[in-house]
């Protein structure tokens, strides 16, 4: 019955499309908009009119491409033909050289940035309208949510996610199935689902972009996890900063209940679900599970020991699953591709691609998907083309404020969750931010940890004041007022903090001057012993031979 | 609700619990005293001090005591340098934190802040000393609250929300500038729902909340009241 | 029992906006998990979230002043003080940190003579930081009125709140 | 047995620990077998020697005075003692520190009614921004906590030095005794 509705909204969809040369898809993304692709939009309409070509040209919203620098981007009927940083002023131009656009605006897609790639969550990247399920149906959505309904029980359901491999991306990278499982197992009359979009890391875009462009992806793989799980009720956990985003998913959420994607007897079944958003409010430590229960709970984003894993307890003591916006999105490719088709992907232990967030100093910034494994030289150097004006690059940052920094000598480690935990970094959510050698690590130390500081929530002692110890003896440092005790100091709060408090926030706070001190602990001891800060970051010793006296 | 005994070691020496009872719990029964503050028997569990830490054999990493339940088998140690440092340290931190002058409160002598870093070895505090500058709201008729002397453990925001109901106290803030207010940061004397039982009073393991007309070193605190209601909702 | 209509507290002002505000309650059939959001259509109906506001969300959902205060100050997107006419909000995420937000922070405050956080005294500019806005492969942003300046510099940064300020004269 | 050169002073204080120092009463006498005290508010050497083994310091550091006598002391001292809670912790004197020194003047000099309401600077020493705890500032060898400690503490302390041990005053004193 949902497979006849799938099929009948298809075949309308194709049928408008039947007299249109060609498809213009401007993208739609925070990034290009800011750059002024709604204006670029507007011009392209009026143009088309002007010519009257407007029966057989359309003009879509299209999603993130991932190459952001570049924007504002058009795309010609797909992902080879695209014109890039446009204009009020080059519309015309872009509209007469259509099929053979000038160097000016041609963009090079044959460049690694889009070759080197391999899309899974960002799948159809840039050619969907994230404001229309029709388009979504036309491109094989729902198909999975069909096929788990009709041909799988929750437990085949549980079961082909456990198979797939696939791991967390908000973090530690747990077995995903294995959470489905024991949430399914879990004894409750109400079960909830929850999606983390409260994408916290500084530095990191890839659930802003997804929520954005795959608003109803990012809905079917909520909605297969409810059919898996048992659950009624699913919650979007959405940062109020990405206005965008949210717009978009409650836009998607009326849209997908119009049709019976959501509500009662999700087609024709005896599965029903709803799904709800709920706003952020800008606090870091609702990434972590309990805060974040207790944020939609209304209540202060305070986490609780665990266990009870919310598995067990979570949303008002019900039995939760929380996975985040990215994990969600892999759901619905591996239903409809098969667990082994996605388990093919990756390396033994980590399945599948990753979305990341390439930015900092590096030619190329922007959105980019690779296969597990892929090396760190790889993605700097070929997806991101490198370091800009010729400098040399130092480090790459992931994992945000829980993450680490690893240097040179490790770029071609295999990105994967267990090599960047053997670094001292995690794989985190995706950050992934490339220094030159005008970064200070001292000062990227303390930057972090003034993060930790200001977003820890007070509740544990450990975190509370030991982030607020470390910042200040970091800033001594910076500021070349600090001993090598002082030093010492640092390091003996660092273990502390990370073995006694409560949540992973603090558990995690020390890793950027853990993993800063493992590779660069001469820039630390350089600072302090020779009041030298060797990239010239740190005002207050920026002249070497003055202060050294 | 059932629940089964479990047989289990702590420092070494064979214990045994019912499996509804935490590793704190189980441990004060037996003699076995571990480092608390936020922890009271009678109100709810959050585990934000951190002190009550100790090792359990097996697991990732440090378990908290006041937090956890006993399981069969469980090998959990008390003390250790590691623990005992790891203590020292929270108890300087706390110490820098706030403005703790014990010479001059009004709970020298009883203060469980106090207590603890002398148990602990603590004669000065390695780290510096943050020096805020927090308030004293002297506005309520019968207490005073001076924010120099809290160590945020929500003993009162718990008392006053569990037992006596009021809700008055809450956490204001966050991270390092986290207080405790009443009402909308409301003075004290000026809430209209503070019922004035003093409950929270008694229960602040520091001179942070306080009894007016107590002089220095005066000010003891009870808590025995706390088994007393316990016991009587529970017969209710 | 749910609370009726007869139980909703009457507004503190009959500025039209408190419908809105006292909608999103209902929304939540006035639960205690509605005041997040209920924060959140004050602080967008009314700029800001003052002690009215927050006397009016207790009553209607029936929570303890304390806790109101409490969520209130816990979450840094909620602002209990009015911001200025204009707002400039320099990102200060990883990406625009490495690409020097720092300097047009500092040269903002400067020009301001206010720090991130504050407003300037005749109210017409806040200048405010944030923790990420997501827009790192344009980094450095500035956010100013909605409006985002990619890629941006100290210089351009100060010239535009020049503008405003000179606006603010004339 | 040589005696052992002792000295102590006074800086930011009340003077409270030298009082329990004193009020060690007979067992001042069997101290005096063991230490010579070559300077002391309690006598009257003008001169802080070169060579002293063990120095008692009562009070925080305060002013720029404090600052330069605790710095000299401790070149020419062997081991350094914080004697009670102001060396120790700042206790009473670090009150000042979250508002500042010219708050604190203000406060004494200006607006207490005086007749003659003027901050001195003549022969006064200017005070540091904050008081500070004695490490802070100088490393310390021998921590004895107490406001002020008892006198029994004050005489294990320095019995102990002088037989070349050390102090063990775990669960004897705490910062407030």
């Amino acid at each position: 019955m949902l497979s006849d509705e799938l099929k009948r909204i298809t075949g309308h969809e194709l049928e408008e499309r039947q007299p249109l040369k060609h498809r213009l898809h401007v993208c739609m993304g925070t990034g290009c908009i800011s750059a002024g692709s709604d204006r670029v939009k507007t011009a392209l309409e009026t143009e088309l009119r002007v010519m009257n070509l407007d029966g057989t040209y359309a003009v879509t919203t299209g999603g993130c491409r991932g190459l952001c620098a570049a924007g504002p981007l058009v795309a010609i009927d797909g992902d080879t033909n695209i014109a890039q940083r446009v204009t009020t002023e080059n519309v015309p131009e872009l509209v007469q050289r259509m099929t053979d656009l000038p160097d000016s605006l041609r963009l090079p897609t044959e460049m690694p940035f889009f070759r080197n790639q391999k899309k899974v969550v960002l799948e159809y990247s840039g050619n969907l309208d994230p404001n229309r399920i029709d388009d979504y149906i036309t491109a094989g959505g729902y198909t999975a949510l069909n096929h788990a309904l009709t041909e799988m029980t929750p437990a085949q359901t549980v079961d082909e996610i456990m198979r797939s491999g696939l791991r967390g991306r908000g973090g530690a990278g747990y077995p995903t199935g294995l959470k489905w499982q024991t949430v399914a197992k879990a004894h409750g009359e109400r079960k909830f689902v929850i999606c983390n979009g409260d994408e916290g890391d500084p530095g990191a875009f890839m659930d802003r972009s997804v929520m954005e462009d795959y608003p109803f992806k990012v809905l079917e793989g909520v909605t297969i996890a409810g059919y898996a799980i048992g659950a009624q009720q699913g919650y979007l956990y959405v940062r109020a900063e990405y206005p965008l985003a949210v717009k978009r998913l409650k836009s998607a959420i009326r849209q997908a209940e119009k049709i019976g994607l959501l509500g009662s007897n999700i087609g024709g079944t005896p599965f029903s679900f709803n799904i709800d958003v709920r706003l952020g409010a800008g606090a870091f430590v609702c990434g972590e599970e309990t805060a974040l229960i207790a944020s939609i709970e209304g209540k202060r984003g305070h986490p609780r020991p665990r266990p009870p894993y919310p598995a067990a307890r979570g949303l008002w003591g019900c039995p939760t699953l929380i996975n985040n916006v990215e994990t969600f999105s892999s759901i619905a490719p591996i239903i409809r591709q098969g667990a082994d088709w996605f388990a093919g992907i990756g390396t033994e232990k980590s399945k599948g691609t990753k979305v990341f967030a390439l930015s900092g100093r590096v030619n190329y910034t922007g959105l980019i998907e690779v296969p597990m494994g892929t090396t760190l030289r790889e993605i700097v150097f070929e997806i991101g083309g490198g370091i800009p004006d010729g400098r040399q690059f130092k480090a790459i940052q992931t994992g945000g404020p829980s993450g680490g920094c690893i240097p040179a000598e490790f770029l071609d480690t295999p990105v994967d969750y267990e090599s960047l935990a053997a670094l001292g970094s995690i794989m985190g959510s995706g950050g992934m931010i490339v220094m030159d050698d005008t970064s200070c690590m001292v000062d990227v130390a303390r930057y972090f940890m003034e993060f930790c500081k200001t977003e820890s929530c007070g509740k544990c002692a450990p975190c509370r004041i030991g982030t607020a110890q470390m910042h200040d003896l970091l800033t001594i440092i910076t500021a070349g007022q600090a001993t090598l005790e002082d030093l010492e100091r640092l390091e003996k709060l660092c273990d502390m903090v990370r073995s006694t408090s409560l949540c992973g926030l603090g558990q995690s706070a020390p890793n950027p001057v853990i993993s800063t001190l493992r590779y660069f602990r001469h820039e630390y001891v350089s600072h302090i012993v020779d009041h030298h800060c060797p990239a010239g970051v740190c005002s207050a010793l920026s002249q070497p031979q003055e202060a050294a006296e | 609700m059932n629940s089964n005994v479990v047989t289990l070691s702590i420092n070494g020496k064979e214990v045994s619990g019912r499996d509804d009872e935490t590793i704190l719990e189980l441990a004060l029964e037996n003699g076995i005293q571990i480092p608390r503050l936020c922890y009271l028997e009678g109100l709810s569990i959050v585990g934000a001090c951190r002190l009550c830490m100790v090792e359990v054999l097996g697991a990732k990493g440090l378990i908290a005591a006041c937090a956890t339940r006993i399981t069969e088998g469980m090998v959990v140690q008390t003390d250790s340098e590691r623990l005992a440092e790891y203590r020292r340290s929270i108890l300087e931190m706390l110490f820098a934190e706030g403005f703790h002058v014990c010479s001059v409160c009004v709970a020298n002598g009883h203060c469980e802040l106090q207590t603890q870093a002398a148990h602990a070895g603590i004669d000065h505090i390695d780290l510096p000393y943050l020096y805020p500058r927090r308030k004293v709201d002297a506005s309520h008729r019968l207490f005073g609250l001076d924010a120099n002397r809290c160590i945020l453990c929500t003993r009162c925001v718990r008392v006053c929300s569990e037992i006596e109901g009021a809700r008055t106290w809450s956490v204001s803030g966050r991270g390092i500038e986290a207080h405790i207010i009443s009402d909308f940061a409301t003075p004290w004397g000026e809430s209209t729902t503070c019922t004035s039982c003093g409950k929270c009073v008694q229960v602040c393991p520091t001179g942070a909340l306080f009894m007016k007309g107590a002089s220095t070193a005066e000010l003891e605190k009870r808590t025995d009241f706390l088994s007393w209601i316990t016991a009587m909702r529970e017969q209710r | 029992m749910l609370p009726s209509q007869a139980n909703v507290p009457a507004p503190p002002s009959d500025d039209k906006r408190w419908r809105i505000v006292t909608a999103t309650m209902r929304r939540h059939g006035f639960g205690t998990d509605a005041l997040i959001e209920t924060l959140h259509s004050v602080q967008e109906a009314f700029g800001y979230i003052d002690d009215d506001a927050l006397r009016f969300i207790a009553r209607g959902l029936r929570l303890p002043p304390s806790s109101v205060y409490g969520v209130a100050t816990f979450y840094n997107y909620f602002t209990l003080k009015p911001q200025g006419e204009h707002t400039c909000v320099v990102c200060m995420g990883t990406a625009c940190y490495i690409k020097g937000a720092a300097h047009i922070l500092t040269a903002l405050q400067n020009r301001l003579s206010v720090k991130a956080g504050e407003t300037t005294a005749d109210k017409a500019i806040s200048l405010l930081t944030a923790r990420c806005m997501g827009a790192c492969g344009l980094a450095p942003i500035v956010v100013n009125d909605g409006e985002v300046a990619a890629q941006t510099t100290p210089e351009a940064s100060v010239t535009l709140v020049e503008e405003w300020m000179s606006d603010a004269v004339g | 047995m040589d005696k052992i050169k002792l000295a102590t002073v006074w800086l930011d204080g009340c003077s409270g620990c030298h009082m329990s120092f004193l009020d060690m009463d007979e067992q001042l006498l069997a101290l005096a077998d063991a230490i010579t005290l070559v300077y002391s508010p309690l006598v009257d050497f003008k001169e802080f020697p070169p060579d002293v083994d063990v120095t008692l310091v009562e009070g925080a550091v305060s002013s720029e005075e404090d600052l330069h006598k605790i710095q000299m002391i401790r070149q020419r001292t062997k081991l350094l003692v914080s004697l009670g809670d102001c060396a120790i912790t700042g206790n009473v004197p670090s009150m000042r520190n979250p508002f500042g020194p010219e708050a604190i003047l203000e406060r004494a000099y200006l607006e207490d009614g005086l007749i003659n309401p003027v901050i001195p600077t003549v022969n006064v020493p200017p005070l540091l921004k904050t008081v500070q705890p004695v490490h802070t500032v100088v490393p310390v060898d021998v921590f004895v906590p107490g406001c002020p400690p008892p006198a029994g503490v004050i005489y294990e302390a320095v019995a102990a030095l002088t037989e070349g041990r050390t102090p063990n005053l775990h669960g004897l004193t705490r910062f407030g005794k």
